[in-house]
C-alpha cells in the first residue's frame, strides 16, 4: 500500500526548475532512497512534501490525503516527520529537551500548552535511549559533535510518532563504523511500524539499506528500481556514481 | 521611620517586578524581544482609569475586564511578529509606545492631553486601602503572577515557546503552530502586564499619555536582562535592583542617572547572562554552596 | 527647634532637566534670601529637594519620603503637572500642604484644600491673550498652534473661547507633539490661511523653532506667545527671529519693584543665564510658603487659612499677588514683547474679569 | 610545513585536545581521521587561528603562529574549508569566491579553476548562497579557499554532501595542485576509505590524541582501522 | 509652488534623516548590533563643534572636520572599549549596554555643559536660494550638499573598494571573515570611526539647523533613526536615504493637513509597521 504519492511534483525558484514532474511513489514500510547529483532537487522534494515550500504545480497525497500547501506543523500532525540535511538542533536545551519539544506535538493544541511537560521525561529517555544518547541528555545541544546531533534529529523525529519519516542525508560526517549503527537504528524504526525516506550521499549506507531508490537528476526522475538496478543503470553512473563507483561500493 | 516612603517604592517595584516577569514570557521565553512593553502596561492603567472613573465600576469588578482588555489587545498588538521578526520586531515594539501614546491624546475618550484624574483607591471590604493595604495587595499580585509564571514555566507551551524562539523553522517541524504561540506569547505577557497597569493607575490617581512613554519600555527590558532573561528569579530580582537603584542612588542626587546608567552597563557587560540568569557568578556561587552537580540543574531547568 | 524644612520635587534628570535645574535654582535663591533676612521668626529655612525625573511614580515616593522622613512642613513642587499631580494627592492626603510652583493642570488644586498654586492657570492666560489678541492688537484672522499636553491644550481652549466671543475668526487650528522641532510643513499651512495673528502655544524651545522658521516663511503675522516662552534662551535660539513676538506671562522685567531686579541679578549669578519664569514661579512658592509659615507657625490647616488669607503679596517676582482665590493666586497679566534682543513691557492687565480665573 | 606539538585547545573546562603532535610536509596530503568528536575539526580550526590554544606549539614554515590572529595566517599562506562550509549566506557566489581571494591580488586564474572544477558555480555566480543545495555549499567553500591560492589547505569534511562522483575528483584536483603548485593539504575526514585512498600519510585521532599514525597503506592495512573506519 | 515648497521640506527633512541613520545603517550592518549610543555620538558632535567654534575657532569648517574625527573615535572607542566584548553574547546584551552608555552621555553632557539648550553660532557661508517656486535657505542648501556628498563617498568605499567587500563579510560572519584574511579588527573599528564621524556630521549639521544643542537632543534621534534604517532594510546604504526621503514626505505631507493631528514620530512608526506588512525586511532589505 502506498503511504506517500506525488504526482507531477513541480517547484520553480525565479526561472530555476528545481523540481520538474517527479511522480513519487513510497510504501508503507519500506526504506526509500532518494539520489541524485547535488542540486538535483532532493532536499527541495523533501521541503515539498513537509509543507517548507508550496509546489509550483502537482499534488501531494499522503494515506489518501491531499497535503500540498499545509503548513508544516499540520503536516507533522498527520504523521510525517523529517530530519534536516544542515542540522538544527535548539542548541539553548538540553538534548533531553529537545526530544521532549518533539514528544509534545500532540500538547500543543487546545489547553495541551498549559500542561505540565514534566511526567513525559521518562518517555523522551526511552527514545534517547533508542537512538543511543541517553547518557547525554542533559548536556546542551550545542555541545555534541555533529554526528550525534545526527542522531539528536533523528531522536526528535521519532518522538513525533510519525508514520513517515523523511531522512535528509543522516550518513554525513559519520564513520564507517558509526553508519554501521545508524543502519540498525534505521531498521529498528521500520521494524517500530514506521516508513522510512531519505536522501543520501554515502553509497555503502544507500545501496545496502534501501529497497527501492529513485535517482533524480536536474529536477527530473532519471531511473528507478532495487539497488543493483539502479547501480548498473548507466544514466544514473554517468550522472552521479561517476566511474568505478556504484557497484564497487555497496 | 519613613514607612509610607518604603512602602511607596515597594509597591512600584512590586509593580515593576509584575512587568519583568510578564516580558519574561514574551522576551525570556519566546524570544520575541520587546521594546514596547509600556504599551501593554499604558493599556492595563487606562482600561482600568477608565472603566471606574467614567463607568464607575470598582476596582475588582474591572479588573477582569482589564485583564480581558489587555489579552486582546496583546492579541492585536501581537500581529505584526507573524510577518516581522528580530530586529524588525523591535523596532515595531518600539513603535507601539509611540502609537498607543498618541492615540490616548489624540481621542478625547481616553482624557487626550489633559489624562484621566481622581482614579479611586481600590476598596476593600467597603474602606479604600491605605499605603499599607495597597503594598498587600500589590504583594499579593506579585506573588500570583510569579506563581502562575512558575507553573507556566513547566508546561509545554513553555517549551514550545523555547524552541521556535530559538529557532522557527525547526520548531515547525517539531508540529509547532510558531503563528499560534507567538500569539500566546504576547496575549499572557500582555494581560500580566493589565495588571501592572492598573496598580499603577489606582496607585498613582491619575493617569496620563506621557506616564508610560518609551524610556519605560527600555526600563523593563533592562531589569530582565540584567536580572536573567528566561529565568523567573531573574526578571523578579532585576525589577528589585533597578528599581532601588536610582532610588539608593538619590544621595548623589545629580549624578544619580549618570551612575546608574553606568552601572547597568557594567553590570551586564561582566555578566551578560544577567545577574541571576543561567551561569551567572551567583547562580553558580550558590550552587557551588549547595554542591549540586551541573546535570541536575540542567534537569530542573527546562 | 531646629531648622524649618520645606521640601521640593524636581526634575533634575531627563528631559524637563533645563527646568527643573531653574526651579531649583530660583528656589534656593528664595531661601537663601529669607534666611540672610534672619530666617522665619528667627528659625532657619532648610530646602530638602529631590529629584523625581518629571514621573509621576518618583514624585509620589519622594513625596512620602519629604513628609515623612525629613518631616517637611510643606512641599513645593518645581516639576511638572504629571508628577504634580501625583504628589498632590499623597501631600493633601498625609495633611501636608503643598504648592505648585508652575504646573497647571486644573485638577492639581482640585486634589484638596491643602494645595496650592502660585503660577498662573491656563484660563487666565488664554483669556489675557484673547483680549491681547482682539482688542490690542486688533486680530481678526488667527492661527492657533498648540502644544498638544495639559499647558498647551487648555491654553488654548481658552484663548479660542474669547477671540470667537470677541468676533474674530479661526482661519487655522492644529496640535503638535510635545518636542517637535520641525514645523516648517504647518508654517506652510498656516501661511496659506493668512492669518494676521498666530497664537502658538509653546515652550521655549519649541517656541524658538517655531518663530524662527516661521519668519524663515516669511510669515509676517504677529506671533503671540504664553508663558512658555518667557526665558531669555527662546531670545537667544530664536535670535532675530525672536523680535516683536509678543508673550502673555506673569514676570515682568522691567518691574521697578526691588525684589524683581534682586532675583534677576541673583538667578543670572548663580545659573549661568537669566532667569526665566520657571525659575522665578518657584521662588514665588517658597516665598508664598515662608510667608504663611511667618504668620501660623507649622500647622498645616492654620497655614492653608494664612494662604488663603493673604492679600497684596508684593514680595514676590511674578507678582504682586492680590489674593489667593480658590488656592490660586490673583495677579495682574503681564503682556511683554521682545525688542532689542529683551523682553520689555508692553501691557498689564489688572481687569479683575481678566485675572480672575474663570468660574471663581 | 606544518608542525603542531602537544596541541591542547578546550572548550570552557573540557579539553577536546589533549597533547597532538602532527606534522604536513611540504607538497604533502595528509588525512586525520577519527569517530565523531575525536577532535579533527578542533585540530583544523586551531591550526587556523579560530579557536585559541591553550598550550603546545604550531610552526607555519618555522614560525610560531599559535599566537597570530587568523588573518594573519591567511596571509602566511594558510586557507580553510571549515566544517559545514560556513559560507556567507547572504552573499553572491561570486562575493564568497572574491572574498576568498581577499588576500591575493590576481584572482582571475583561481577564478577559471574553480569554476573548471564546479561548473555549477558559474552557472550560479549570482545566486544568494543561502539558497544553495548542501552539496552547492560545500563546492563553494571548497572553492573559496582554493581562491586564496594557499600553501597550506585545511579541509575539514571534503566528502560531506558531495555526490560520490565529485569526492574522487576533488581530490584529485587536490593531488593536481600538489603537483603544479607544491601546495600542502591537510584533511579531516570521515570518509576514510576515499581519504586514504589519495593521500600519503595519516593520522588517527581518538578522544583528542593521536592514537596512531603512518603512510596510507599501513593505515589501510592496519586491522583496527579497517573495522572502525574503513567498513570492511 | 506651495506644493514645490513642502517638496523642498520633505527632501532635507528627508536629507537630515538619512544622514542620521546612514552611520547607524553602517555600524548596525558590521556587528549587527542596535547601537543606540550612536543618537550619543550624534549629540556628542553637536558639543565638540559648539566648544570648538566657542573656544578654537569660528570657522564652521573647522569645527565639522574636529567634531567628525572626535566623533569617530568616540566611536571606535564604544567598539573596541565595550561591545568587542559582547560579539559572542546575545544580541540583547549590547542593546541594553549600548542604552546605558546612552543614558550616561546624556548625562555627562548635562552635567558638563548644563541642562539648557545652546545656540550654535556658527554661519556656513552659502547663499540663500531665491526663485518664484521656492526658497531654499543656505542651511538647507548646506544640508542637502553635505548629505550627498557623503553618501556618494559612502557609496564608493561600499561598493568600489576591498573594504566594503571585507565590511559584507564580518557583517555575516566574523570569524569567517578573518579565516579570509580579512583583518577584522582594523575593519569593524574603521567602520565604527566611519560611521560615527557621520553622526558626529549629522550631529553638527543638525545643531546648526535648528540652532541648539542640547543634552537630549540624541533622543529622538535614538529611535527615529532606526525607523529609518528599519525602513531602508537593516545595513542598506541605498535604502536608508530612500527610507529617510520616503519618511520626509510622508510627514510633511501629512504634518500639512490641518485635520490631521497624530505626531511627527507615531507616523513614522505607523509607515513603518506598515511596510514590515507588506516587506518584513524593510523595503530593500532581502526577502
Ligand atoms: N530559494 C531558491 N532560489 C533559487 N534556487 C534555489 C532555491 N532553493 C534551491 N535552489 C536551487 O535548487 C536546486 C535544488 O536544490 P536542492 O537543495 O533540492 O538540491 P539537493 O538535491 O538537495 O542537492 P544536495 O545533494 O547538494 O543537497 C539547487 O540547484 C539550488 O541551488
Ligand atoms: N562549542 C563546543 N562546546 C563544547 N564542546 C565542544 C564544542 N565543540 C566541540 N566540542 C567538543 O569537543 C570535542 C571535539 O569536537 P570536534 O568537533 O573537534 O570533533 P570532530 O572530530 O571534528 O567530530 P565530528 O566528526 O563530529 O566533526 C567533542 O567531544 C565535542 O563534544
Ligand atoms: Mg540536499
Ligand atoms: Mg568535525
Amino acid at each position: 500500500m502506498s503511504l506517500l504519492v506525488t504526482e507531477g511534483l513541480t517547484k520553480d525558484f525565479g526561472g530555476l526548475r528545481a523540481v520538474d514532474g517527479v511522480n513519487l511513489v513510497v510504501g508503507e514500510g519500506e526504506i526509500h532512497g532518494i539520489i541524485g547529483p547535488n542540486g538535483a532537487g532532493k532536499t527541495t522534494v523533501f521541503n515539498l512534501i513537509t509543507g517548507y515550500l508550496k509546489p509550483t504545480r502537482g499534488k501531494i497525497h499522503f494515506r489518501g490525503r491531499r497535503i500540498d500547501g499545509l503548513e508544516p506543523h499540520r503536516v507533522v500532525s498527520l504523521g510525517i516527520a523529517r530530519t534536516f540535511q544542515i542540522v538544527r538542533p535548539f542548541t539553548d536545551l538540553s538534548v533531553l529537551q529537545n526530544v521532549l519539544v518533539a514528544w509534545g506535538h500532540r500538547n500543543y493544541y487546545g489547553l495541551g500548552p498549559f500542561k505540565p511537560f514534566g511526567p513525559a521525561k521518562r518517555k523522551a529517555l526511552e527514545i534517547l535511549e533508542f537512538v543511543g544518547l541517553a547518557e547525554r541528555a542533559y548536556v546542551g545541544a550545542a555541545a555534541l559533535p555533529i554526528g550525534l546531533q545526527r542522531r539528536l534529529e533523528i531522536a526528535r523525529a521519532i518522538a513525533l510518532e510519525p508514520k513517515l519519516v523523511l531522512l535528509d542525508e543522516p550518513a554525513a560526517g559519520l564513520t564507517e563504523e558509526e553508519i554501521t549503527r545508524l543502519k540498525e537504528l534505521v531498521l529498528r524504526i521500520v521494524a517500530s511500524g514506521m516508513t522510512v525516506a531519505l536522501v543520501e550521499h554515502r553509497m555503502t549506507f544507500v545501496m545496502d539499506i534501501c529497497q527501492l531508490i529513485t535517482v533524480l537528476d536536474r529536477g527530473k526522475v532519471i531511473a528507478e528500481g532495487t539497488p543493483s538496478q539502479v547501480a548498473s543503470d548507466p544514466e544514473v553512473i554517468e550522472a552521479y556514481l561517476g566511474a568505478g563507483e556504484g557497484e564497487g561500493d555497496a | 521611620m519613613p514607612i509610607g516612603y518604603i512602602l511607596t517604592v515597594g509597591t512600584f517595584t512590586g509593580i515593576f517586578m509584575i512587568l519583568t516577569v510578564s516580558l519574561n514570557v514574551l522576551t525570556g521565553y519566546a524570544k520575541q524581544v520587546s521594546l514596547g512593553h509600556a504599551a501593554f502596561f499604558a493599556i492595563g492603567a487606562y482600561a482600568s482609569a477608565i472603566l471606574t472613573v467614567k463607568f464607575g465600576l470598582s476596582f475588582w469588578a474591572a479588573l477582569p475586564c482589564v485583564v480581558g482588555i489587555t489579552t486582546l489587545v496583546g492579541v492585536f498588538l501581537g500581529l505584526p511578529s507573524l510577518r516581522v521578526s528580530h530586529d524588525f520586531l523591535v523596532l515595531s515594539t518600539i513603535g507601539l509606545n509611540f502609537i498607543v501614546g498618541s492615540v490616548f491624546r489624540y481621542f478625547s475618550f481616553f482624557g487626550g492631553s489633559m489624562g484621566i484624574v481622581g482614579i479611586p483607591m481600590p476598596e476593600f471590604f467597603g474602606h479604600p486601602l491605605g499605603t499599607a493595604g495597597f503594598f498587600g495587595l500589590t504583594l499579593l499580585f506579585v506573588i500570583l503572577t510569579i506563581l502562575t509564571s512558575f507553573y507556566f514555566s513547566r508546561t509545554w507551551g513553555r517549551l514550545a515557546m523555547e524552541a521556535f524562539g530559538e529557532d522557527e523553522v525547526a520548531a515547525k517541524a517539531m508540529g509547532i503552530n510558531v503563528a499560534k504561540f507567538k500569539i500566546y506569547a504576547f496575549a499572557i505577557s500582555s494581560a500580566y502586564a493589565g495588571i501592572a497597569g492598573a496598580l499603577w493607575a489606582h496607585y498613582v490617581g491619575s493617569v496620563f499619555p506621557d506616564n508610560f512613554g518609551f524610556d519605560r519600555s527600555i526600563d523593563i527590558l533592562a531589569m530582565l536582562v540584567l536580572g536573567g532573561m528566561g529565568t523567573i528569579r531573574g526578571a523578579v530580582f532585576g525589577a528589585l535592583v533597578l528599581q532601588m537603584l536610582p532610588e539608593g542612588l538619590r544621595v548623589i542626587q545629580n549624578y544619580r542617572m549618570l551612575v546608574s546608567g553606568g552601572i547597568l552597563a557594567l553590570m551586564i557587560l561582566f555578566q551578560p547572562m544577567g545577574l541571576l540568569g543561567r551561569g551567572s557568578f551567583l547562580v553558580k556561587g550558590f550552587e557551588r554552596l549547595r554542591g549540586r552537580l551541573v546535570s541536575h540543574e540542567a534537569e530542573d531547568m527546562p | 527647634e531646629g531648622n524649618i524644612k520645606i521640601g521640593l520635587f524636581v526634575p533634575l534628570t531627563g528631559f524637563a532637566a533645563a527646568d527643573g535645574h531653574s526651579a531649583l535654582v530660583g528656589a534656593q535663591i528664595a531661601v537663601d534670601l529669607i534666611n540672610a533676612a534672619g530666617g522665619i521668626n528667627g528659625r532657619m529655612v532648610e530646602l530638602v529637594y529631590y529629584d523625581d525625573a518629571a514621573r509621576a511614580d518618583q514624585a509620589s515616593a519622594i513625596a512620602r519620603k519629604l513628609i515623612e522622613q525629613d518631616q517637611v512642613v510643606i512641599g513645593i513642587s518645581g516639576s511638572y503637572s504629571t508628577p504634580t499631580r501625583a504628589a498632590a494627592a499623597i501631600f493633601q492626603q498625609a495633611g501636608v500642604p503643598m504648592i505648585s510652583a508652575y504646573a497647571i493642570h486644573p485638577s492639581i488644586i482640585e486634589t484638596g484644600h491643602l494645595i496650592f498654586r502660585v503660577g498662573m492657570g491656563a484660563p487666565v492666560e488664554g483669556i489675557a491673550g484673547g483680549h491681547l489678541a482682539v482688542e490690542k492688537l486688533g486680530a481678526h484672522r488667527i492661527a492657533i498652534l498648540s502644544m498638544d499636553n495639559d499647558f498647551g491644550v487648555s491654553l488654548s481652549e481658552y484663548f479660542k473661547q474669547t477671540v470667537l466671543g470677541l468676533g474674530a475668526e479661526i482661519v487655522f487650528e492644529k496640535r503638535y507633539s510635545l518636542g517637535e522641532s520641525e514645523f516648517r510643513e504647518v508654517l506652510s499651512s498656516i501661511r496659506g490661511a493668512n492669518p494676521d495673528l498666530i497664537w502658538a502655544t509653546a515652550y521655549y524651545a519649541g517656541a524658538a523653532n517655531i518663530v524662527s522658521q516661521a519668519r524663515e516663511l516669511g510669515i509676517t503675522a504677529t506671533i503671540l506667545g504664553q508663558e512658555g516662552y518667557d526665558s531669555p534662551k527662546f531670545i537667544e535660539l530664536a535670535g532675530e527671529a525672536a523680535e516683536g513676538v509678543i508673550i502673555v506671562t506673569d514676570l515682568n522685567r522691567d518691574s521697578e519693584r526691588p525684589v524683581v531686579q534682586q532675583f534677576l541679578a541673583e538667578f543670572q549669578a548663580r545659573a549661568g543665564i537669566p532667569a526665566d519664569m520657571v525659575g522665578a514661579s518657584a521662588f514665588d512658592a517658597v516665598k508664598v510658603a515662608a510667608y504663611a509659615l511667618a504668620q501660623v507657625g507649622t500647622d498645616p490647616e492654620d497655614i492653608a487659612a494664612a494662604i488663603n488669607g493673604i492679600r497684596h503679596m508684593d514680595d514676590v517676582v511674578t507678582g504682586p499677588f492680590y489674593a489667593f482665590l480658590g488656592r490660586e493666586a490673583i495677579r495682574p497679566v503681564e503682556v511683554q514683547i521682545v525688542q532689542g534682543g529683551a523682553f520689555h513691557f508692553f501691557h498689564t492687565y489688572t481687569d479683575p474679569t481678566i485675572i480672575i480665573p474663570p468660574g471663581l | 610545513m606544518l608542525e603542531v606539538e602537544g596541541l591542547v585547545v578546550g572548550y570552557g573546562k573540557i579539553a577536546a585536545l589533549m597533547g597532538v603532535d602532527l606534522e604536513v610536509g611540504e607538497g604533502e596530503l595528509v588525512a586525520i581521521i577519527g569517530a565523531n568528536g575525536a577532535g579533527k575539526s578542533t585540530i583544523l580550526a586551531a591550526i587556523a587561528g579560530l579557536r585559541p590554544v591553550h598550550g603546545g606549539a604550531i610552526r607555519f614554515r618555522g614560525r610560531r603562529i599559535e599566537g597570530l590572529p587568523s588573518w594573519s595566517r591567511v596571509r602566511l599562506g594558510l586557507a580553510l574549508v571549515p566544517e559545514g562550509g560556513r559560507v556567507f549566506p547572504d552573499l553572491s557566489v561570486e562575493k564568497n569566491l572574491r572574498l576568498g581571494a581577499f588576500t591575493v591580488r590576481e584572482p582571475k586564474q583561481h577564478l577559471e579553476l574553480v569554476f573548471s572544477l564546479f561548473p555549477v558555480l558559474q552557472e550560479r555566480r549570482r545566486q544568494r548562497v543561502g539558497t544553495l543545495s548542501g552539496g552547492e555549499r560545500q563546492m563553494l567553500a571548497i572553492g573559496r579557499a582554493l581562491m586564496a591560492d594557499p600553501q597550506l589547505l585545511l579541509v575539514d569534511e571534503v566528502s560531506m554532501g558531495l555526490m560520490p562522483k565529485l569526492v574522487p575528483e576533488v581530490l584529485e584536483t587536490f593531488r593536481r595542485l600538489r603537483d603544479e603548485r607544491g601546495m600542502s593539504v591537510l584533511l579531516a575526514e570521515q570518509n576514510a576509505r576515499e581519504a586514504l585512498a589519495v593521500v600519503d600519510r595519516g593520522y588517527v585521532l581518538k578522544n583528542g590524541q593521536v592514537a596512531l599514525h603512518g603512510s596510507a597503506e599501513e593505515l589501510r592495512a592496519d586491522p583496527q582501522v579497517k573495522q572502525a573506519y574503513l567498513g570492511a | 509652488m506651495a506644493v514645490l515648497q513642502q517638496l523642498i521640506f520633505a527632501l532635507v527633512l528627508g536629507a537630515t534623516y538619512g544622514l542620521i541613520a546612514v552611520g547607524l545603517t553602517m555600524v548596525y550592518g558590521i556587528l549587527k548590533i542596535l547601537h543606540v549610543a550612536h543618537a550619543g555620538i550624534y549629540a556628542l558632535g553637536a558639543y565638540i563643534a559648539l566648544s570648538v567654534l566657542q573656544h578654537l575657532t569660528p570657522n564652521f569648517w573647522g569645527a565639522l572636520a574636529i567634531a567628525m574625527l572626535t566623533t569617530g573615535l568616540a566611536g571606535v572607542l564604544i567598539y573596541r572599549g565595550v561591545y568587542y566584548y559582547t560579539l559572542r553574547r546575545s544580541r540583547i546584551v549590547p542593546l541594553i549596554v549600548s542604552i546605558g552608555i546612552f543614558t550616561a552621555m546624556n548625562e555627562l553632557f548635562r552635567l558638563v555643559a548644563g541642562p539648557y539648550q545652546h545656540s550654535f553660532p556658527a554661519k556656513p557661508g552659502l547663499p540663500t536660494l531665491i526663485t518664484p517656486y521656492f526658497v531654499i535657505t543656505s542651511k538647507q542648501l548646506l544640508i542637502l550638499i553635505l548629505t550627498a556628498a557623503f553618501l556618494i563617498a559612502l557609496y564608493l568605499i561600499l561598493n568600489r573598494t576591498k573594504v566594503g567587500l571585507a565590511w559584507q563579510a564580518c557583517s555575516q560572519d566574523l570569524e569567517m571573515a578573518g579565516a579570509m584574511g580579512v583583518n577584522v579588527d582594523w575593519a569593524v573599528a574603521l567602520n565604527f570611526f566611519l560611521g560615527s564621524a557621520l553622526a558626529g556630521a549629522a550631529g553638527v549639521l543638525m545643531a546648526l539647523y535648528r540652532n541648539m544643542v542640547y543634552p537630549t537632543m540624541g533622543h529622538v534621534v535614538a529611535y527615529k533613526a532606526f525607523v529609518v534604517v528599519v525602513l531602508g532594510g537593516f545595513g542598506s546604504v541605498r535604502g536608508c536615504i530612500l527610507a529617510g526621503l520616503l519618511l520626509g514626505v510622508v510627514e510633511t505631507f501629512l504634518g500639512s493637513l490641518e485635520w490631521f493631528e497624530f505626531p511627527r514620530d507615531a507616523i513614522a512608526f505607523l509607515v513603518l509597521i506598515l511596510v514590515l506588512m507588506f516587506r518584513p525586511k524593510g523595503l530593500f532589505g532581502r526577502l
